[in-house]
């Protein structure tokens, strides 16, 4: 066991370090386009975004414990994300450098490195939620296209978004065997976004029809019935919850904070005992995640398949978030009935944790792959 | 021993669920509360003439002369519905002015407000947890036979609404008065505040050198306290009330998702991971509807229960509540926190119970207190 | 509404309140036979042992508010039980009444109501816990008698026992249908009992082996066929949850004793706030089961039927007892691992919880009769 | 970067955990904790020849001169065979006196401990929830250059068996001292009492007039206070690697048990009622792991995060055993609270572990403080 860095890791941290330093934005201006695109133009030419991927396919090539290492500085110091298209990144870069032709890896994958290009993804119909394998948008082969018709619910960024990378039914008898996947640009005709605002009616939601929609075969990513391969292979890179863990500190500090100035019972809530308890019991469950996390890393540095440990995290992560605010909300005291920071996640955080695939789901994984025991 | 409803209370509630199903379905509620006022003039003089509002006034003053327990069934359905009005504020200024005040203050307050034509307010809080009982930080100096208050206070429900207010103070001599006056007085300022729950509207009252004649005055010194204690519980079984209607409300939705809803080829609520958080609210509800029926009883029958009732009702049903609301998003999964979908209205409503008229944590230690700890 | 008794029901509680004072014995005597004798002759006078059941079985008759009102001051007065047979009287009493010949009241119920019988029940299976419908102990009928084969698990008193009230499979096929109630007597041959321990040793709890134990068919409550009626009908006077409730009210008192003396934290308990709060919860709790009884008890005095609402009380309970003793054995602190009264039952209340049907089956229960959720 | 254990450690773990299988099973265990001592002489004279009496201390003393990662693979093991033996306190006892003892103390003490010729103990404890930091109860006053000590401990954990203990007192200026002395002196009582958990043996310490010399003491003043609290997060570290072992064991046999009953046409497992708890105790298993790793870690190479990360290490142990202990019960049904079904084993190991070396509420109140509040 050892917690120390090489010599050449710390360095990179350092580099790291001063970038930031030099780059970083305030947290006031991370949907500021302008401010943004510098740090863009500074990440690009560090080849930070993509650092994962490797340098043949444009990439940054970062070994895993450089990737751990920049993406721990970068939540630490609250930087911007690291690139402007998320799902993007997570997803469909992956996806294509494992499973593209030469020529679809250069027809989206420089955009998408140099934040030229937004994608979304459409995985989630109205009828198959956590159930993704129940998908029903099918995708009718007619020489050298596909029509698609059908329809996505839960898309993020649609509405902003120039491309979907989707999985679609090509053979429906199948369950995973019927499943493509195909990259589709969303200015075809017969594609349809409707909002779905969420409850403070905030858009980032969207419903996506597909009617008739014409699909070049050249856009499927894989063979036909590979879909679920090809999306499911993008996840081999998973989260370790590291940085989730810093986010969750960075809130357990603003909690602290409310702590310190909020009354209890008629007195500084500080004094009140079960308080300073519940904040304690906050801290060694987000150090758990962290060092879960860490024990993760390992595993992955060591080479061993990452397999389900993200559950554990994901799991700890939602009662963590539900206790937190509910802490919050009761120290705000009346307050809380007036719109402020932690009114309002404590109305959308279920997102968070629901994005992660739903805590039942994730206890299932845990049960079911982990423990062994019968499916339900 | 007979701890029900009566026939005619089961009537008056069904009666009450089908006008508020009729007239005051979620999407009229969206657009009602999308007005500055945040409730609908018309449908409160129609449950004004349907008598709610004067529900536990007596009949010589124009209400209905029915009691605590006639006032819960009929709030267990406003806040099924999340019925937007200044009901529950009218109500208590009517049921403590209807028990404490002189036979002149019962003449000059409880026709208008059995009529619906005055709106009440409370605004009695210090903060959420720890009600105003003792000093209130309201402050009156002796102006002749009357008071000059000066003092503010938070978060009133009601207040921008209201016509007429309940006011608590202290004087020079650390004596408290409780005080019910016009809400136009020159000295009075209300100042509307934005809410997360838009079916209830508050606002801050700041009293600036409100004089305070003698015919104003309800209570003063240790008549006082207790009339402000009584009000306070009144507010919290109101509050729990509501809460009852809300929770029931939100659950329901809920089972019949989980019903409806099908995943891996079954119905989610067959699964136990859903199944057992449905049963367990279920519990909670249960347990709220007879923590709330005893301390209603309570407050006219047996007095000396009631703020031993009236507290636990309050913090089971605000913790209860605060977790249903929650749960229920969760079991919605993404649907449940689109705005489109109602459920979210039933957790901003949790957002505002929980401090109403005292919050859990006011509550328990009361439970405590009085429990001889 | 009304919590207000008639001028009867009053007297009847003075009348309870004047036998208490008279004939109860202290809880250390409650199991020393020569004081419960007296008590119980007492009882037997009163007709107030089987006071429920009709007058013309020999029982006393009692309303149900009489019912209410008796067991709500035995209670409070933590006077011993109703009866010696706790068995007996909940299960083959109310059974013979419904479903037995006049011969078989004759010869049961007069022991009975004077404890001068003991009686165990055999329903458990060592494979058939919480589904006892899949039983599996067979009788075949031979001529005028029953040959029974198999064996009952958790059979409480069976070693103190002289009958055993059980359920026999006389036909496989049919899950409900093919069960019978008999009534065998204990020292028949073939019958073989086995003390089961439990965790801090004490004996209630027996395997019962049955090998060919000759019964006679006039043993047989009800029809072949009948047995899952008979036993199910025998709960429909079910608990209420009030004498529970009123348990646990003086657990909650012993409760706060403790925390009374206790400190948390170098301070006494009593100032810190969590608990205060966590004591008031229980309180506001047990509340809660003592009104949902009374809900329920007027639900029968009105003539509904009681179906499924006991689950409420029952579900309420053992979270209860679990968080009850977690605070106890708290603020015991180091004195927690040698052996007390909080410790001892912090580690047999699970016997209690788990008696009345799981808490998965509580649950179920009220999801699926209650709630009309799909069964699992 | 590698949070994980080397090759070596992982043939320790699974050497100790067949030696544990073999030597010492279940019923063994049951065998050995009825005989008065509560412990094998046999089997701990193998385990010291094993090395693991003497794990962390340094080779030229006779021990095995290994860190504190071994020392919890190695507790991981003997928390979950329940192995009754004085190993824990032995351990620490020689832990701290290798850290923090003179050369001369260490030639005394070291070669017994780690032999296992000497038996210790850490009669260190006020209460549970506040371990005596500050000024120590047993009071000391000036005898020439020696100490005459007066004072009892309570609970204190192998006492009964002890050949050497670790005690605190304070001077008359309340200063503190730390003293390592036999247990055979005069002046010197152990009543052994009885406990829950059959597997651990505890007895009260009472010093009566003892003479400490001067050579017994191991620290004195702000330096005493340092050692005072490593050694108590060792005590944590160690308690907490105990639990986790315990922990992994009932939870392997509920899910076991999981797997195998069958109750309305399926194993119990499939049911999420049944699932889910059983995920919830895995997550805080890995989490207990994660939090002792690196406890266990920071005691060597990073003393100043130990005290932080004892106390998260221990709160949160503690609290999932005690919660794991209740639910493997309840999840097993009936069985679950016979005398013959190991699971009771464990659950008394919980009653046990929770206020050993401070229970949650301290170490919550720890990580509080240490965290800034």
């Amino acid at each position: 066991m050892d917690f120390h860095y090489t010599a050449e890791e710390e360095a990179f941290r350092e580099e790291v370090r001063a970038f930031i330093a030099e780059h970083n934005i305030p947290e006031d201006e991370h949907e500021d386009p302008d401010a943004l695109e510098g740090w863009h133009q500074a990440l690009i030419a560090k080849k930070w975004i993509g650092f994962s991927w490797p340098k043949e396919a444009g990439g940054g090539g970062g070994s895993l414990i450089e990737q751990f290492i920049l993406k721990e500085e970068m939540s630490e110091a609250r930087a911007p994300a690291l690139g402007s298209d998320f799902m993007g990144l997570t997803w469909v870069g992956p996806a294509l450098i494992n499973h593209g032709t030469e020529e679809q890896k250069q027809r989206w994958l420089p955009d998408l490195l140099n934040c030229r290009s937004i994608w979304c993804t459409g995985y989630s119909e109205p009828d198959s939620g956590s159930d993704l394998a129940s998908l029903k948008t099918r995708a009718v082969r007619e020489g050298d296209e596909y029509i698609v018709t059908g329809q996505k619910i839960w898309t993020t960024l649609a509405h902003k978004a120039q491309w979907i990378f989707m999985l679609v039914r090509t053979e429906s008898a199948d369950r995973y065997g019927g499943i493509t996947c195909v990259l589709i640009d969303m200015k075809s005709p017969g594609i349809e976004v409707n909002p779905i605002p969420n409850l403070v009616g905030d858009h980032s939601f969207n419903q996506v029809f597909f009617n008739e929609v014409r699909v070049p075969v050249a856009n499927r990513l894989g063979d036909e019935g590979q879909g679920w391969r090809v999306v499911m292979g993008a996840l081999a890179n998973e989260r370790t919850g590291i940085s989730e863990s810093t986010t969750m500190v960075q809130q357990l500090d603003r909690l602290k904070d409310l702590a310190r100035r909020a009354t209890r019972g008629g007195r500084p809530a500080l004094e009140d005992p079960e308080v300073r308890r519940q904040i304690a019991r906050f801290d060694c469950r987000i150090s758990a995640m962290r060092l879960n996390g860490m024990r993760h890393l390992t595993h992955q540095l060591k080479g061993e398949l990452p397999g389900t440990e993200t559950s554990v995290n994901k799991w700890l992560r939602g009662p963590l978030e539900i206790e937190m605010h509910d802490l919050a909300l009761g120290l705000l005291g009346p307050e809380a009935v007036e719109p402020g920071d932690w009114q309002r996640t404590s109305l959308v955080f279920h997102g968070t944790v629901i994005g992660g695939g739903s805590p039942n789901i994730q206890r299932n994984i845990i049960g079911e792959r982990i423990l062994g025991l019968p499916k339900d | 021993m007979n701890f029900g409803l009566t026939e005619e209370q089961e009537l008056l509630h069904s009666e009450a669920r089908k006008f508020l199903e009729e007239q005051s379905p979620l999407d009229e509620v969206r657009r009602t509360t999308s007005n500055p006022e945040g409730y609908c003039p018309k449908q409160w003089k129609t449950i004004a003439e349907l008598g709610w509002t004067g529900l536990v006034i007596g009949e010589k003053y124009g209400g209905a002369g029915l009691g605590w327990i006639d006032l819960i069934v009929v709030l267990e359905e406003t806040g099924r519905a999340l019925f937007p009005s200044p009901l529950i504020s009218t109500l208590i200024a009517g049921s403590t002015i209807a028990d404490f005040a002189s036979d002149a203050q019962k003449e000059r307050w409880l026709p208008g407000l059995a009529s619906g034509d005055e709106i009440g307010a409370l605004a009695l809080l210090d903060d959420a947890s720890a009600p105003a009982l003792g000093a209130a930080k309201p402050r009156a100096t002796r102006d002749g036979d009357a008071f000059r208050v000066s003092g503010t206070r938070l978060h009133v429900i009601d207040a921008p609404n209201a016509t007429s207010i309940l006011i608590a103070f202290t004087d020079d001599t650390d004596a408290l008065h409780l005080a019910y006056v016009p809400a136009a007085t020159a000295g009075i300022t209300v100042e509307p505040r934005e809410t997360v729950d838009r079916t209830r509207r508050i606002g801050h009252v700041t009293l600036a050198n409100l004089r305070v004649a003698p015919e104003d005055v309800l209570a003063s010194g240790d008549d006082a306290q207790r009339v402000l204690e009584s009000t306070l519980d009144r507010g919290a079984v109101a509050t729990t009330a509501e809460i009852l209607g809300a929770g029931t409300a939100i659950h329901a939705m809920t089972v019949q998702y989980a019903k409806d809803r099908v995943q891996f080829g079954s119905a989610i609520g067959r699964y136990q991971g859903v199944k057992h958080p449905l049963a367990e609210m279920y519990v909670d509800l249960e347990s709220i509807r007879s923590l709330l029926y005893y301390a209603a009883w309570a407050i006219e029958e047996k007095p000396e229960d009631a703020p031993l009732a009236a507290s636990r009702a309050k913090a089971f049903a605000t913790e209860a509540f605060t977790d249903i609301g929650v749960g229920a998003i969760q079991l919605h999964g993404a649907v449940g926190y689109t705005e489109e979908y109602d459920v979210q209205l039933y957790l901003k409503r949790s957002k505002w119970a929980r401090p109403a008229f005292g919050d859990e944590i006011h509550h328990l230690e009361r439970v405590a207190r009085l429990g001889g700890l």
